[in-house]
Order: structure tokens, then sequence, then C-alpha cells
């Protein structure tokens, strides 16, 4: 008896502070504010320091603005450069800057600020945007010219980065080291208010903002008072997260939980191209990979339409080549697009000598045709390598899925220990080639292990011997049909952007301006009043 | 005749451990387990690894009767495949804990001096690391998998085999039995071997038979930090790792495989305090 | 003589903690991998790499990296993240915080409901109370941590919306990792708690007060719980490295930062002295931790005090 | 008569501490003892607890290694035996000890543990002849041969002290060392005991060197007494009748004649503080305590002398 009246009365201690807890709740989404989960690509920032950093996220782009924008579609726009003008020979190139531009802390933005900013840039890790740019000239204080030391098509696209934000030079300058860490000065929408490091980015609008670029609706300062950038690791939590009023934007919503949030009425869901590509290299260097029919036997094991359709739902597209479709360069002769053709598939391996056996595995010369299949622990690439491995069984190939963390599996690159990968990329421009393929690369990042003279010749026609965006595009193309006729990858999805708000809370323009969600479409987010 | 046999069994110590309600429940449920665990290979309804995309997160029912995961995996076959990944896994690891750490603490405790100083104090900052630190940092030098897994685990539980058989030993070594075969013209191996190692051995072994059940909770963590099992080889803790995305879309796909561990664990635990009685050693199984 | 073994035991950390720094750089620099693959960029230059490398003395050799990082920590220096960029120290004062913080409640819930379950399961011997605080003790200590995380998230958070279901923004997301964590540490106090008072109360010095005539309370807050209290205090001092390291995997669910937190990402980055000093860290606070366990057990039983003159 | 052992100057100095912090301290647990034991005698030796008579006999018998000294057995210099012979030599020299509760393995059968000696001296026996050993030395000790097949906790004490002199009486040795041998028994059990090693050393022409704390049953049992205090024998008693001529054993006589039986077993404690063993008086470690001590007892150490055949160190025997 005794005892269960000691009980009794824990039991209700124990239920009263449960209660007390329970008032204290704090209401969710208040007036003016978001908050926004970041995707995870962009999680691990360490400072807004776009010069320095090797890592920025899109709280960057509120911060900082930059001379032009890209659109989905690639194409440039102006922001703070109105216009611009690049010389016949492609040396020089002209910018004539947007007039009563000032920074957060009050200084005025010109020509000097140009001028004074790219040299920054020297023997820093970004250093190589700005490689080709030989000295800044200043014509007049809107007035901007950059003499180059060898044509550099590619300068537009560089000016559009998130590293190519225009940060304060008075602030930048004093602070040395310490600048991006707890201060930032940029002329964007937003002003940096509070940085934790992998934890939260708190910005506050930038009320004196009154030039947007031409992306955006609205065309004087950001409606929202402040955004709160949240780094959750993991994404199914960032999605409860949405589903439980704790952050009001979700940027990447992993593709399986789309039927699940369409099927909410009060979440709103943005599907915008992708820019990058999930693939599987082939070390062209590890038997039996160094025989090109089972190369490409292997690339045409993979059905993209499968993978599409029942991993991914139909969200994203089909892969067929290296790059994203709104790239140019990825235009090829359709004869070398790689996609799903098992009979083919099965015969080259006949014809390679690898034949079918008993137990659904080839074999040749007594040796079953096993493979090791690598990828990275993340949850997504696990998925897309587990499908994989069940299409490789389907024409005789055993692949073995190793899955190791992000460092580890470089260095297995590194010491040529891998055959087959699953692996993707986020990049918006045709150079990716180079990074993947380069003779100067082996291992890591080219995975692929591959290297020939005539690639090398194509790189660097493609890299530094273009002279105008045309003819870029034109190198950049022959240098991506001669890989595809090698049979280096095979390309398995392009995935789709998936952005996921509460629409109850908060109101998303339909049409996302811009390769990626980021200032030009924040400016135009609102509450819901 | 039944009763012959009862008795003969009865005389061995350990069998003395069935001889309570929760000893049977929870010895007859390892035995059960062992079986599953051995021939998971013949007993599971579906494949664990074909895969059917069709079909994938679909609610426990018929003929899935713990729901598919997000390939259209049968749950249940993956949770009776995944006791032998993680029994034998976390058998393997204890195993070779127990012996590594028998043999070190057993010379510890015997030659003493600076050895035994050198390696308790080794043996005392790891037992004071969280076994989850010591797996995770082991399995990144030496990459994932089954194996390394295995070794993770061994290595997380060394210590405290090294701490209880040197323990053991020191306490045996005090004993006027040790003291009484010297005088007898014992050589050391013969007072190793014939009596401090076979009266460290119950405790040491007991222990281990507990630690089996932490073992497969640390299996379970590593792999649901994706460490363990490698796809599609079914563990209970790979499976509550893809699992975790499935949270809210398919929670069975965590919710089974978590209840296998804790059910394994718990047994392990009671028949573990089970044979703790049976063998009389309460007060030298702590280290 | 406390002070006197206190100060000869502290002095032992400096050996001890110099042995494991050797064993941690070590260990650090057997991992596969290399940070400067996690600053590289797309479009940057072999060449590039190079230069980062030396930047960062990662071409130096081993030993002359470990004897720059020694003298640096003698000096106070944690040295510099290379992935994170910040100094160590500030990154571990950044993340330290939230452990304590987490690691203290935990501590301190589920010190006070263990005792209050361990008295509890003592007082009620052979009734239905002691079996319920013994198969509570048994899932506490049974149940994977981060499979309890999930479970809360999904009812506590997910389904009943109590609570947030991630972060560290304000006190309400530390009520489920609190809880998570205590869920454990108050099957290991329980436990310890009933063992102790088991033992003790078979004490003559205990029969002796029940036949003084001493009510069953006075002697059980008096005498029972003062002696009992020796065991718990060592058992959670020991535990310091588990409360602040251990709780690696329910920061993990709950996407909490912390010692635990920084940890697992610098070795994912492979950020070397960001490794190096949050694992010398933990070392150090289990080496304190066991240092505060030996002195409360020196200085609680005279037993011990007399073995030290 | 022949001398069976002989033993010069042993002595053992424990050693404690050390390492960084703790100063080396270090206790003379025996020092400078000397005597000799004739074959087929029994000697005693008394003295309180913590005074080294446990150590001598563990010296005596090299299960501790003396730090000096020298001990001559059957004409043999044991301290210098390698350790094979000296394993040999061990089945001459055994050792009954006091506890008998933890002197036999709790996984041994008594048949397993009164045959370990042979297995041990490799001695190869078939299962029959270890069977008729067995049962040889446990009636040999008056033991019922069923017992072959217990553990030693389903014996009694007298029961397992039984056992302990069979397995120490396996080899045929020809010393005995008894250690305390009824310390722990009832006091019925004890004279059983007592009478059982009686009868064994008349049929076997045993050698014993008894050691007690019970100067009463030292007296009954022995031959001739040696008294120990604070490690140093103070004086020997070549017969059970000789008087005292140490304070310290004239003290010992009187408590034993105390007539309180129950205090008759042991010595009580004297008036005066015991130095420490680890911090010994430069004079006679009894002095403190002694009645009749002097300015000379304090400074300068009495040696065992031994002018009549009655050794004592005393300055002022009486």
């Amino acid at each position: 008896m005794r005892n269960l009246t000691k009980l009794n009365l824990l039991s209700r201690s124990a239920m009263l502070s449960v209660g007390i807890i329970a008032m204290g709740f704090s209401s969710m989404a208040m007036a003016g504010e978001a908050t926004v989960a970041l995707p995870a690509s962009e999680l691990g920032a360490t400072s807004y320091d776009p010069i320095r950093s090797s890592n920025l996220n899109a709280a960057t782009s509120l911060i900082y603005d930059r001379l032009v924008e890209q659109d989905a579609d690639q194409s440039f726009h102006p922001h703070l450069a109105v216009s611009w003008e690049e010389s016949a020979d492609g040396l020089s190139w002209t910018f004539k800057l947007r007039d009563g531009v000032k920074f957060h802390d009050g200084e005025v933005f010109n020509a000097e600020t140009i001028a004074s900013w790219i040299p920054d840039f020297k023997d820093t890790e970004n250093a190589f945007l700005v490689a080709a740019i030989e000295k800044v000239e200043v014509v007049d204080p809107l007035t901007v010219r950059f003499v180059m030391s060898r044509p550099e098509p590619n300068l537009l696209y560089n000016l559009a980065s998130t590293f190519m934000g225009i940060p304060g030079q008075k602030s930048y300058d004093s602070l040395g080291e310490d600048y991006g860490v707890s201060t930032a000065v940029g002329t964007g929408p937003f002003k940096l208010t509070k940085f934790e490091i992998g934890l939260e980015t708190v910005v506050t609008r930038n009320d004196d903002y009154a030039w947007p670029s031409a992306l955006s609706t609205n065309q004087g300062a950001a409606h929202l008072e402040t955004v709160t950038f949240r780094e959750i690791p993991d994404q199914s939590t960032a999605f409860l997260e949405l589903k439980t009023g704790g952050i009001d934007v979700l940027m990447g919503v992993p593709t399986d939980f789309l039927p699940i949030l369409k099927a909410e009425e009060n979440v709103g869901v943005i599907t915008m191209a992708g820019t990058g590509i999930s693939y599987m290299p082939i070390n062209t260097t590890s038997a039996p990979f160094d025989d090109i029919k089972v190369r490409q036997a292997t690339a045409l094991a993979i059905n993209q339409k499968a993978i599409l359709e029942s991993v991914y739902k139909g969200v994203g597209s089909q892969a067929n080549h290296f790059l994203i479709d709104t790239l140019p360069a990825g235009d090829v002769n359709p004869k070398l697009l790689v996609s799903f053709d098992a009979a083919k598939s099965k015969a080259l391996l006949d014809e390679a000598g690898w034949a079918m056996g008993d137990d659904g595995v080839r074999m040749k010369d007594g040796a079953p045709l096993q493979v090791k299949l690598f990828t990275k622990n993340d949850s997504d690439l696990k998925r897309l390598t587990q499908v994989v491995q069940a299409q490789l069984k389907d024409v005789g190939i055993d692949a073995v899925i190793t899955v190791f963390d992000s460092s580890t599996i470089r260095d297995e690159y590194k010491k040529n220990n891998h055959q087959l990968a699953v692996r993707s990329y986020d990049w918006n421009n045709s150079d990716i080639l180079e990074w993947f393929f380069s003779g100067t690369r082996l291992g890591y990042p080219n995975v692929s292990m591959w290297t020939d003279e005539k690639s090398e010749m194509l790189k660097d026609a493609a890299m530094t011997k273009s002279s105008t965006s045309a003819e870029r595009i034109a190198n950049f193309k022959a240098y991506h049909e001669h890989l595809l006729s090698q049979h280096l990858f095979a390309p398995l999805y392009q995935p789709a952007q998936n952005i996921a708000f509460n629409k109850d809370t908060v109101t998303v323009p339909d049409a996302i301006r811009g390769p990626r969600f980021r200032s030009q479409t924040f400016v135009d987010i609102d509450v819901v009043k | 005749m039944t009763s012959a046999v009862w008795n003969k069994l009865s005389g061995f110590a350990p069998f003395r451990a069935f001889s309570s309600a929760i000893g049977i429940v929870a010895g007859g449920f390892l035995i059960l387990l062992l079986l599953v665990a051995f021939f998971a290979p013949w007993i599971t309804p579906f494949d664990v690894a074909a895969q059917n995309l069709a079909n994938a997160n679909a609610a426990p029912g018929w003929p899935h009767i713990m729901g598919t995961d997000e390939f259209g995996r049968d749950v249940f076959s993956r949770v009776l495949y995944g006791a032998r990944t993680s029994l034998s896994v976390s058998a393997t690891a204890i195993a070779i804990s127990v012996s590594v750490g028998m043999l070190l603490g057993a010379a510890a405790g015997y030659f003493g001096g600076l050895f035994e100083r050198a390696v308790m104090t080794v043996v005392d900052l790891t037992w004071s690391f969280p076994d989850i630190l010591i797996a995770l940092i082991f399995v990144a030098i030496i990459g994932p998998g089954l194996t390394s897994t295995t070794f993770a685990i061994a290595i997380a539980y060394l210590a405290q085999f090294t701490r209880l058989t040197r323990a053991q030993i020191v306490r045996l070594k005090s004993e006027t039995f040790v003291e009484a075969t010297i005088n007898l013209g014992a050589t050391p191996a013969h007072v190793v071997l014939r009596h401090l190692l076979p009266n460290a051995l119950a405790p040491v072994i007991v222990v281990g038979m507990l630690a089996v059940g932490d073992g497969i909770v640390l299996e379970a963590t590593l792999g649901f930090f994706g460490l363990g099992a490698q796809p599609p080889t079914p563990s209970w803790g790979a499976m509550m790792s893809s699992g975790t995305a499935q949270l809210f879309i398919s929670p069975w796909v965590i919710i089974y495989p978590g209840v296998a561990v804790a059910a394994t664990v718990i047994a392990v635990n009671l028949f573990g305090d089970e044979l703790v009685r049976a063998l009389d050693i309460r007060d030298r199984v702590r280290s | 003589m406390i002070l006197k073994y206190s100060i000869q035991r502290l002095l032992m950390i400096i050996p001890v903690s110099l042995a494991i720094s050797v064993v941690i750089f070590l260990i650090v620099h057997l991992l596969p991998g290399d940070p400067i693959d996690n600053l590289i960029r797309v479009g940057s230059s072999p060449e590039d790499r190079i230069a980062l490398t030396a930047k960062y003395g990662l071409d130096q050799s081993l030993f002359e990296q470990y004897f720059l990082w020694i003298s640096q920590i003698m000096t106070g220096d944690f040295g510099q993240a290379i992935v994170l960029r910040r100094p160590v120290a500030d990154l571990i004062a950044q993340n330290l915080p939230y452990s304590l913080q987490l690691g203290g409640l935990a501590f301190l819930f589920s010190s006070i409901v263990g005792l209050i379950l361990g008295i509890v399961a003592w007082a009620s011997q052979k009734t239905w109370g002691e079996q319920f605080v013994k198969g509570f003790i048994l899932l506490g200590s049974t149940v994977p941590g981060f499979w309890l995380a999930l479970l809360m998230i999904l009812f506590f958070a997910v389904n009943l919306g109590w609570f947030p279901v991630s972060g560290a923004r304000d006190w309400t997301a530390l009520v489920l990792p609190v809880l998570t964590i205590g869920f454990g540490g108050i099957a290991l106090v329980a436990r310890v708690t009933r063992v102790a008072l088991l033992e003790v109360g078979r004490e003559d010095f205990i029969t002796l007060l029940h036949a003084k005539g001493l009510s069953r309370p006075t002697i059980l807050f008096r005498h029972l719980i003062p002696h009992a209290l020796l065991p718990v205090v060592t058992i959670l001092a020991l535990r310091i490295g588990w409360i602040l390291g251990g709780a690696v995997t329910v920061e993990f669910v709950f996407g909490r930062p912390g010692l635990g937190s920084l940890l697992i990402r610098a070795l994912g980055q492979r950020d070397y002295p960001v490794v190096q000093g949050s694992l010398l860290m933990l070392a150090l606070a289990v080496m304190i931790g066991t240092l505060i366990g030996d002195i409360a057990q020196a200085a609680m039983d005279p037993r011990i005090r007399e073995a030290t003159k | 008569m022949t001398t069976l052992l002989d033993v010069r100057h042993l002595s053992k100095k424990f050693v404690s501490g050390g390492g960084p912090f703790r100063p080396v301290r270090s206790m003379h647990a025996v020092n400078d003892v000397s005597f000799s034991v004739d074959t087929g005698r029994v000697v005693g030796v008394v003295g309180e607890s913590g005074c080294g008579k446990s150590t001598l006999a563990r010296l005596v018998l090299r299960l501790i290694e003396p730090s000096s000294g020298d001990v001559q057995f059957e004409d043999l210099d044991l301290l210098a035996q390698k350790p094979k012979p000296m394993r040999a030599l061990r089945a001459r020299m055994q050792m009954v000890f006091q506890d008998p509760y933890s002197a036999i393995d709790p996984r041994y059968t008594i048949r397993n543990a009164v045959t370990e000696p042979f297995q041990v001296q490799g001695v190869r026996q078939t299962a029959s002849e270890a069977d008729d050993k067995t049962a040889e030395l446990l009636s040999m000790v008056g033991l019922s041969e069923q017992l072959a097949g217990s553990y030693p906790h389903q014996l009694s004490g007298g029961q397992k002290q039984r056992v302990g002199i069979a397995r120490a009486l396996a080899l045929n040795p020809a010393l005995l060392v008894l250690d305390e041998p009824t310390a722990s028994l009832d006091v019925s059990v004890q004279a059983q005991i007592i009478s059982l090693l009686e009868k064994l050393r008349d049929e076997l022409n045993l050698t014993y060197i008894f050691i007690s704390h019970d100067l009463s049953l030292v007296k009954y049992f022995c031959d001739e007494i040696l008294v120990m205090y604070l490690g140093r024998v103070v004086e020997a008693l070549p017969s059970t009748d000789a008087a005292a001529r140490h304070p310290y054993t004239r003290t010992l006589l009187d408590s034993t004649f105390d007539p309180d039986p129950k205090l008759r077993r042991t010595i009580e404690p004297l008036g005066g503080e015991v130095p420490s063993p680890f911090d010994l008086p430069p004079g006679c470690a009894f002095a403190a305590r002694c009645p009749v001590a002097t300015e000379k007892c304090r400074t300068e150490l009495p040696v065992l002398r031994a002018d009549d055949g009655h050794p004592v160190a005393c300055h002022h025997p009486l």
C-alpha cells in the first residue's frame, strides 16, 4: 500500500511536468518571417566570404548581388551590370554598371569596387574564376573594362556564380580572414544578422534595396522581413519539419517524398529542371572494363526509363549523355546517345567471351563476371545503386556493392581500387567534361581513369582555345562526342529540383527564374496575410 | 526415463537457467532465433534481395505480413534473414573480444608490474569512451562492411573483457589453492591453464553472452549509419538505415527490425541473468 | 590526504594525455582520404591542389606535423580547421555548450528519476513495483538509442506535434533528446542504486539501526541513501565520456550540434585538426571524469582514504 | 639425529610504493632468522599475527624468494636450485594451509585434488591406479573413499583439512610445514586433526614445522619452540618445559594461563604500542612494551645468543 502511494505521487508529478512543458510551445511562423531548410547539397558552409570560401549556400545569394544573372534556360541577364560588350577577338570585356547601388554599410558601389574586388581572388581557391582576366581598367565611375590574357567565353557564367557575389570592399579589407564569419556586407536584398556554423543563418531585409534584376517580379525591397536558413542534415527530418510546421520552405525535396507532399492540401510543390546528372563511371583500366565491348554492354544494361519511372516516379528526366539537357554541348549525334538495349548488351558480352552461366552470372575462363560497385553513403545514391545492381544482374553481371563515406571513396578512386561506381554531379556548365575526364586528374575526379591523346587535344581546344561562345559550344560538343564513343560511363538519371512550401504560411511564385532557387525568387516570396 | 534425462541435465549447471519461467521463455526465444538464423536461407517466404519496385512501400498485409520496403522487398523475410547477419556478426565479434580480452587480461593479471599498468591504462581509457565512437572511428579507418563491423565491435568491447579477466585472475591468484598447487611443484602453465583460466571462465563467458546483446545494438547502430552490412544483405540495423527516410511513409520498415533488436537483446539479458543465477556467480560478473 | 591524492592523480593526466595525443594523431592520419578533396572546386587545376596541400602543411612528414600540432597545443592553440576554416578552439567552444546542455540535463534527469526508481525498486522488493522497475531497467538498457529517438519523433513530434522534430532553437527542442539519452541513463542509475541499497542494507550497522528502533524512512534517507550514493556518483563520473561523446547518435537523429556531431562531421571531411582536437577534448573529459570518480570514492570511503596514506 | 633443515640469516623485505608519485617504503617481514630442524622433530613457531610466521613458512618452502639468507634442506642449497629441480624437490617438503576452505580448487573433485600431486610431478597413473591411490590416501587421513567424487563445497571444514593433509602426504614428503592448520576449525575438530597429525608423524616418520599463535597448543604438540616478534626470533625454547627467558615469551605464557578458556587460545594484546613494521626502532622492537626495558634496549639491538643451548635475544634476560 505504501509503495502504491509512492508511485501514485511519482506518476502525478511526472504528468504535471509534462503539462508545464506542453504550455511552453512557441507558435511557429510569425509575421514577415520564413524558415527555409537548405538542400542537402548546400549544407556545411563555413563562411559567407564568397572570395575565399569553397562552399556557399543559397543564403549567400541573398546577401550579395552579382554583375550578371543566369536564367533557367542558361541565358544571361543584367543585374549590377546593366549591359556588357565583348570585343571581337575576345580579349576585352566592357561592363556598364548600375547607378545608385549601395552596400549594407553605406559604401557606394561603382567601377572602383570592381577594380579592387577582382585582384582579391589571387591565391584563393576560387582564383580560377578570374584567371583569364589580366587587369581591370576603370573607364569612368560606372564603366569598367576587363583586359583578358586569353579569350574566355565562359566569363559570364563565372560572373553569375554565387562565388562572384560582390562584397563591400571597406569591410572586406578591414576584417581580413574574419570576414564572412560574423559579418558579411553585400548589396543584396538581405543582410546577415546571425550565422551559427552548421546550424542556422538568419538574414533580415535590406530596406534600401531598389535594384533587383529583371528576373524578379518584385522590383523593390523584399517582402519577407526575416529569413532563417536551417541546416538539417537528414532529408527525411527536413521533410518532417515541413509537415509539422517547423519550416516553411524545403529546398531539395527527395523525390520519394513528392507523392506524399503533393497529397497534402497545405503543401505547394514546385519542380524545376535540375543542374546535374547521376551516372555510373566505368574504370577503363580495370579488367574486364579495359575491353570497350564490355564497357558498352555495361552501359547498355542500364534502363534509364525504368529508373525514372519506378525509382523517381517520373519526376526529373532520363539521362542519355553526360550533360544536362539545357546545355547546347549536349546536342550530340543521336547515334552516340546511351540508352537501354538489353539484347545488344547481352550480344556484346557474348562477343567479348562472357558466356551466360547456370546461376545467371556470366563466365569467362572459369571466372565469374563479378565486379565491384561503389557508392557514397547517401540515401538517394544508395537506393539508385541497388536498382543499378538489379539491372546489371539481368544481363549477367554480378555487381557487389560497397558503400563508403565521401572521403574514403575518393581515396579508393585515387588508389584505383574501383570498377563501377554510382555518383552524381551538380554543375550547369559543359566544362564539367574536363573536370571528370581530364588526363591530369586520373582516379579522382576522373573516376573512369580515362586518358588518350585525342581526348586531351579536344579538351584543350574546348577549355582554352575557344574565342567565342559559339566556338566554345562546338568544341565541347566534339569533346563530348568523342568521350561518348569510348563508353566511359553510363548516364542514369537527370534529377529535378523540387521545392516544397507551406501554403498556409508563405506564397512562392510558380515559375522559378534562374538555374537554382536563389535571391531572384526569394525577393518575391511573401507571407500569407 | 525422462526423469533420468532431466536429472542428468539438471546436474549440468548452465541448464539450470531453464528452471524458471523467464529462463524457459527467454531461452526458448533465443533457441528459436538461432534456428531461424541458421536456416534463414531456406525458410524466408520471399527472396530477400528480389526487388519489385511496382510494389514498394506496401503496408503490412497478405502476403507481405510486415509490408515491403522501398524496393518492394519483403520486410518479414528480411527481418528473418537479418537475425542471421546480426547474430553472426555480434557473436563472432564478442568471441574475438572475449578471446583476446581474456589473453590480455590474464597476462596483465598474472605478470603484473609495468606491463599490467600499461595495458590497464589503455583499457580503462577505451572503456570510458562510448563504444559507438570507437566503432565509428575504426570503421572509418578500415572501411565499411560486415568484416570491419565485426572487428569494430570486437575492439569496442575488448576493454570490458580485459578488465573482467584481469580482475578474476588477480582475485584467483591470491587464493590458497593456487599457492598450494605451486607448492606441489606445478609449472606456471599448469597453474594458469588448470586453475586460473578455468575458474575465470564462467563469469567471462556469461558476461560475453550478455555482451552479445550489446553487440547486436552496436551492429544495428553502425548499420543505421550505413557502415555495416552492404546492400542487398539484410541486417536489422541496415534495414533501419534505409528506413530512416521512410519513417513517415512506411514506418513498418523501421519498426519491425527495431522490435527484433529489442526483443533479442531483452531475451539475451533475461537468459543471461538466469544463467548468472544458475551458475551462482553474481559477485563475479562485475569488473 | 585527499588533496595530496588528487594532486597526484591530476599530475598523472599530463603523461597520459601526451601518450593519447600520439595515438589520436596516428589514428587520424591512418584514416583514408584527404581534407583537400573537400576544398577543391570544379574548375580548379591540379596545381591549385598542390598549393593547397602545401598551404595546410599536409606535405610535411607525419613527424613534423605531429610536432607542430603538439607544440601548438602546449601553448593552448588547437590549430586551424582545414575544411571548416575556423580556429579549432572556436569550433569546440561553439559546440561544447550544446553537449553540456544536453548531457547535463540528461545527467540530471536520469540521476533523479533513476535514484527514485532504484529506491522504489528497493523499497518494494518482491512486489509488482520491483518487477515494474526491473522491466523498465531492462528496456532502458536494451533498446537502441537511435530507434527510440525515431519512435519519439514519430509519436511526439509528428503525430502529437508537441515538440520540434529537430534542431536546437529553444528549450523545447531539448525535451526529446534529453528523454532519449535519459532513458538509458535512468536504467543504469536505477540498477546501480538498487544493487547498492541492497548491499548497504545487508551491512551490520543498518541492522543495528533497525534494532535501535529508528524508523524506516530515517534509516533510508539518513543512512542508506548517503552510502548508496557512492557507487552511483562513481558510475556517473566514469561515464562522462559517454555523456559527451555518446550522444552522437541522438545528435545525428535530432540534427543537433554538439561535440559528437562536430567530431562525426570532421571525421567525414577528414578535417584532421578538428578530429584531433575534439578527440583530445573527449579524452580529457574522460580522464577528468575518472579522476572525479576516484576522488569521490576516496573522499566518501575511509577505507580507500586509508590506503593512500 | 640428522639435520633436515638448516636456516641461516633468512630475511625478507617487502617493498611497496615506487613509481613517480609514491615514496618507496620497505618492511622487514622476516629479519635475520636462523634455526635448524632435526629429522623427526616437531618445531613450533609462535607469535602474534603479523609477526612474520607465515612469511617464514613460505620462505622456508621457497614459495616466496628471500631477500637474503640461506636455506639448506636435506643438505641441498634450496635457494640455488633451478626451477626444474626445484619443482621436483617440492615433493619432499609440503605444506598444510590455514584455510582449508580455499586450499582446494572449487572445480576439482576430491579425487582430482588428491591425485593432482602425481600429475604435477609427472607420475603417470592409470585410472585404476589413481583410484587405488585416492582410496589409500583418504583412508590414511581417516576419510571414506566414497567422498572421492565430491566437490570441496560438499565437505565440512574438518574433512577439507583432512583432504589438504592427504594432498600434502601424496608425494611422501620428509618435511611438513603446518601453517595454523586448525585455526579456522571448531575446537572438537581441532583435537581430531592434531591427533591425526601425531599419528601420521609416528607412522611416516615425518618432521613438522608447526606454526601457531596458540602457545598452549604448541607446548602440547611440539618438541622445541621458536618465539617471533616483529620478524625476528626473540627466543628459542629447546624444550616445552624450559622456563621463558625473554620478557615477551613470559607475557605470552602468562596470558596463556589465563583461567578464562576463551582467552587461552589467543594471545591478548599487551600494553604499549606495537611499532609499525615499516618503521622499526633501532633497538629492541619489544622495548616500548617491555616492563624491564632500559635505555640500552631502545638504542642497541639485542642479538640472539645461545650461551647454554637456550638462545634468547634480550639485554636483560629473566
